[in-house]
């Protein structure tokens, strides 16, 4: 045969299986050691607010990336806020569908220009709006390691 | 065909680090706008932005120059990442080149970026699914094993001693003493670097540059701009990137072509006919010590197998006929591959403004060559610049 | 700059789901082969530059240029990977030409996806690494969140996003290369299981392979080397905000600011007028009706209707994805924007077969780099 | 320039600030599973080592020899022509002696990986292991003969072939 001929049989082709052996291990930054921890000691929300753009980002940063200031303006936010969207998701993260779906949402902050991506639960999939007004509940104290699952889901309030 | 003219005219950079506490997106900030504040500019003067940035499985996050973005500046503006792997520091100078000198954008910010400690267990795994999958992966294939094969060859076809190679690394982080930034700038022998612990022969560990967290950025301007911002702009004269075969095993690697190839297109481009004698200043890639030396030799700045008696007789020392890795290069400031080949570029820029302070060279060096080099030895990437 | 540059040349393997006969580097090949003879040129003396569009991950391969010079003709030339989509390649081709260094530029993208066996993890690797990685979802939330808003923001109903559907499928029934051709009913996609609310299965674009290289070429070669140039006459991209904290929700931002780059540089005032025809990305069914009216098309809130009427139609006012589109054609990754440009050339050439709208003369190729980025590209494009 | 900047930014951790838990992190298992199609060239090698057979390809038009065997010519940019059957013995053109693994572990016993040039491929060289061999012995220029793996346990990949050992 050769090489000019193509596979032409199912019997020629044998993939080789491989992956990717590595993990990531990430630090949380300047802004986010600070942002996480306050959660995690003072079960608190905090944002960063640029001055100049007049924007409080949440979660909070060093520095704002419209007018690449830095920022330093550390302000307390509300653990409330509203629904801005939401899905309910059906597949997991492999793929294979669930019983029951997760309702995700990206939660807007009162006094903040952004806010968190995260589950809503006490609430039934189907009751679930746009515009719906929504609180943080927090893991308590002892069980918090300083993450963004430090707030097991926003509730209906 | 007259081209647009463009040139450095800002620079900025963090400190290289085995391990940051900064997010990629807040080191590739504080150097951009490092960057911007050295020229006075803010981000509503830039209209593109170039992310130089090395393989995702360093950073670890997919598509790592959409995630890098807002730390590059370039929210809500053109970017592109161009990528050739350890060549890309130096190649994303190139590609902010053609940004400008297409004629498309008067200012280019050019950010490299790398935050290798985030792969586990150790930056060094990543390199396990770089080579070729089916061939060379699933014989465990390390790094150090090309860089071994490597300078073996080189040695083998000039009857070059491993202690004279070692030199460059004694050179390069006595060099880094004077840099702000180095992580692991030092006073060493040839003996130390004889002496340390073998990892792959004839690679010893301190043939070796450290994996490295940090970030290095440019600004770029068209002239028109350039002039406004600055009385000492450093002109881009030429640029050049090349890749060779990814089939090692069809190469000599006792000389690297590709370096060669990518250099006489730079060369070509600021009219340069004579490197040896043209160039002043020149930081050639050195992520392992007989790197430089080989890079040297392919950047046409002498004869094959001569680089090292040159550095023996101090020709590429700070007060040298032609220095090399002023800044103290990889092995002493650090190897944060992309941002490594920035910063390279960068210590050109100072050195010939003259900014360099502690690491000036004498004689007022005039014209400079930038280099890295990349893949399965397969890139080299040139910038030259000139005031 | 004021030259102008033409695509010179196209090559494309067969686009199948699977494509077990050749490897990621024959399909590049083969490919990158055509493509040449379409143009007449030989990689090896006449192209000066090469331009590949790839990201490591989707590949499997870190530092993926490695792989690439081999397959295209490019051993010892210059030649550079860019992680993004391939219009954003063609871009860069543009640039390398319009500094005058360059004359010839030839750019690839492909897709294998079917060798990547965990596409929903793949996805989520791209989220950021403290604020989303650890809620452990699957990625495509995002499109759920994002088309809920967009319906919200703009009225657009489930129905008309079905409607994308249905007339894309139908597209591809005429297109040789499309995987995903069928006659299906709005019906079809409102029943089929929901995914990510209010996202259903048929509105999600399922991935395809294929090779795909273009030649890219300066007025004066172009018009030396063929009677066909295809003109780049403008060409727009940018990233909005990664973060899914304060990126725009309802809006595709990224696609409003490239396309009105792209406009300014083609100088069109009206595009709805000027434009023939378009490709947009519709990897999801929504998508294409949000990208319509960022791309300023239509009004906010009227591309539902829009398809609804028929006017996007092959045979409708402005044809809107006569090739399939990516719900047709099938999801190619990064080459996904090439395809998009692809079928612009073939249409603008007059070789597009069966599936050939009348009198096009200005074409929109429109990308995005899918979930979760806000990345996109835009390019017109003109056989005069 | 440089010399005006007082503190550079970068706050440098050490790994003691990860262990002891001085600064948050947090980590993610990409998950990236893979199975790349071989195609025609590397298809028919990798069958062909199953059966202890070494094989390349030659283009008629530059007259050389690919390995590992490919479809096409990189050089000429045309398919290839025909198959080559090739030796199982070489010369080492270049080798290391690796005291670490790829996750950058020391390792006891060194490895020797080679650079071999294949019998009758015209000096092409392909990636492999040195075994049955004082490390202190290797030299470039040394002739090799691959030592392949029984029959049985062979399964198609490049380690079929188990190591090189001096002829």
């Amino acid at each position: 045969m050769s090489p000019l001929e193509k596979v032409i049989q199912v019997s020629q082709t044998q993939p080789l299986h491989g992956e990717v052996p590595v993990y990531g291990q990430y630090t949380f930054g300047i802004a986010g050691e600070r942002f996480f921890r306050e959660i995690k000691d003072n079960a608190r929300i905090m944002g960063t607010t640029c001055k100049n753009c007049n924007l409080t980002y949440v979660p909070a940063r060093l520095f704002c990336e419209r007018c690449f200031n830095k920022i330093e303006n550390w302000v307390e936010v509300s653990k409330r806020g509203i629904v801005h969207t939401y899905t309910l998701a059906y597949l997991d993260l492999d793929g294979s569908r669930l019983d029951e779906p997760v309702i995700l949402a990206m939660v807007q902050l009162d006094g903040a220009c952004g806010g968190l991506v995260h589950r809503l639960s006490e609430v039934a999939p189907d009751k679930v709006k746009i515009g719906m007004p929504v609180e943080a509940v927090f893991e308590t104290k002892g069980k918090r390691t300083g993450s963004i699952l430090d707030i097991k889901y926003f509730k209906p309030c | 065909m007259s081209m647009r003219k463009v040139a450095i005219v800002g620079a900025g950079m963090t400190k290289f680090m085995r391990r940051a506490l900064e997010t990629g997106q807040e080191l590739a900030w504080q150097a951009s706008k490092m960057a911007l504040d050295s020229c006075g500019l803010t981000i509503n003067d830039i209209d593109s932005v170039v992310i130089g940035t090395a393989p995702d499985a360093f950073d670890m996050v997919h598509m790592k120059s959409e995630y890098l973005t807002p730390g590059c500046g370039a929210w809500r503006k053109p970017s592109m990442r161009g990528f050739v792997g350890g060549g890309t520091g130096v190649f994303s100078v190139c590609q902010g080149w053609y940004f400008v000198a297409s004629g498309l954008f008067d200012t280019c910010l050019v950010v490299g970026e790398e935050k290798m400690s985030s792969c586990m267990p150790h930056p060094q795994a990543a390199f396990v699914t770089c080579w070729d999958q089916f061939t060379e992966s699933p014989l465990g294939a390390s790094l150090l094993w090309f860089f071994a094969w490597e300078m073996n060859r080189y040695m083998n076809a000039h009857g070059i001693t491993e202690r004279e190679i070692a030199l460059v690394s004694v050179k390069n982080k006595k060099n880094a003493l004077g840099h702000p930034c180095a992580q692991l700038a030092a006073e060493i022998t040839v003996d130390d670097v004889m002496n340390s612990e073998i990892m792959a022969w004839p690679v010893k560990r301190l043939d070796v540059s450290p994996t490295s967290d940090g970030a290095a950025v440019l600004v770029l301007a068209s002239e028109n701009v350039a002039r406004r911002i600055t009385d000492k702009p450093v002109w881009i004269e030429g640029v050049g990137w090349c890749l060779d075969s990814m089939y090692v095993g069809q190469r000599d690697l006792y000389y690297p072509k590709y370096v060669e190839v990518a250099a006489r297109m730079a060369y070509d481009m600021a009219g340069i006919t004579e490197p040896s004698k043209e160039i002043h200043i020149a930081e050639p890639y050195d992520p392992f010590d007989y790197k430089e030396l080989h890079h040297i030799e392919g950047l046409l700045l002498c004869g094959k197998g001569e680089a090292p008696k040159l550095l023996a007789d101090g020709y590429f020392n700070r007060d040298g006929n032609l220095p090399t890795s002023p800044s103290g290069g990889l092995l002493g400031v650090g190897n944060a591959i992309a941002a490594s080949g920035v910063m390279k570029t960068a210590e050109l820029f100072w050195q010939l403004r003259g900014e360099a302070g502690k690491r000036q060279v004498p004689g007022k060096p005039k014209k400079g060559v930038a280099q890295a080099w990349g893949d399965e030895m397969q890139v080299g990437t040139v910038v030259v610049v000139g005031i | 700059m004021s030259a102008r540059v033409a695509i010179i040349g196209v090559g494309y393997t067969p686009f199948r789901t699977i494509t077990p006969d050749v490897s990621f580097k024959e399909m590049m090949f083969e490919a990158a082969f055509k493509a040449y003879e379409d143009a007449g040129v030989c990689p090896r003396n006449d192209i000066d530059s090469f331009i590949n569009c790839a990201e490591d991950f989707t590949e499997g391969r870190s530092i993926f240029d490695i792989h690439v010079p081999d397959n295209i003709g490019a051993v010892l030339r210059s030649i550079h990977t860019i992680c993004h989509d391939g219009i954003v390649g063609l871009i860069g081709g543009y640039m390398l030409i319009s500094t005058g260094q360059f004359s010839i530029v030839a750019i690839e993208s492909h897709s294998k996806l079917s060798n990547m066996l965990t596409l929903d993890y793949l996805v989520a690797h791209a989220l950021d690494p403290v604020c989303n990685k650890p809620l452990k979802q699957n990625a495509n939330y995002i499109a759920g969140m994002e088309m809920n808003r967009y319906l919200c923001e703009t009225g657009t109903t489930r129905e008309q996003c079905a409607a994308v559907c249905v007339k894309n499928k139908r597209n591809a029934i005429d297109n040789p290369l499309a995987s995903y051709g069928d006659r299906i009913t709005v019906e079809d996609v409102l029943k089929s299981e929901t995914t990510f609310y209010p996202l259903s299965c048929l509105d999600t674009s399922a991935p395809t392979d294929g090779g795909i290289v273009m030649v890219l070429a300066s007025e004066q070669k172009a018009k030396a080397l063929t009677k066909k140039p295809i003109w780049i006459r403008g060409f727009g991209w940018c990233s909005d905000t990664p973060s899914l904290e304060t990126r725009s929700w309802g809006e595709a931002t990224y696609a409003r600011l490239a396309a009105e780059m792209a406009y300014k540089m083609a100088d069109i005032k009206y595009p709805r007028k000027e434009i023939d025809m378009a490709e947009i990305d519709d990897a999801f069914s929504y998508k294409e009706l949000q990208h319509m009216e960022a791309l300023k098309l239509c009004h906010k809130g009227e591309a539902g209707a829009m398809v609804e009427e028929g006017a996007t139609e092959r045979e409708g006012e402005l044809p809107v994805n006569a090739s399939g589109g990516s719900l047709g054609v099938g999801w190619m990754s990064e080459a996904t924007g090439l395809q998009r440009v692809l079928e612009i050339v073939l249409q603008l050439r007059g070789e597009a077969g069966k599936r050939q709208v009348p009198n096009a003369s200005v074409g929109l190729a429109q990308s995005w780099r899918g979930i979760p980025t806000t990345s996109g590209a835009v390019m017109i494009l003109s056989n005069e | 320039m440089t010399e005006k900047i007082k503190e550079w930014p970068g706050t440098a951790l050490s790994d003691a600030d990860i262990r002891e838990k001085r600064v948050l992190v947090t980590e993610w298992k990409p998950n990236l599973k893979y199975a790349w199609d071989t195609g025609i060239g590397y298809g028919r090698y990798f069958a062909e080592l199953k059966n202890g057979r070494i094989v390349g390809t030659k283009c008629h038009k530059c007259h050389r020899v690919l390995l590992p065997a490919r479809a096409f010519c990189e050089l000429c940019f045309r398919t290839v022509d025909e198959w080559v059957h090739l030796k199982d013995t070489g010369t080492v053109n270049t080798f290391s002696i690796a005291y670490t693994d790829t996750m950058a572990n020391r390792i006891k016993e060194p490895q020797i990986p080679a650079m071999i040039e294949v019998d009758g491929s015209g000096g092409v060289g392909i990636m492999h292991l040195l075994g049955e061999v004082d490390p202190k012995k290797v030299k470039i220029g040394m002739k090799v003969k691959a030592v392949w793996k029984p029959k049985a346990q062979r399964e198609g990949a490049i380690t079929d072939i188990k190591y090189w050992k001096p002829l």
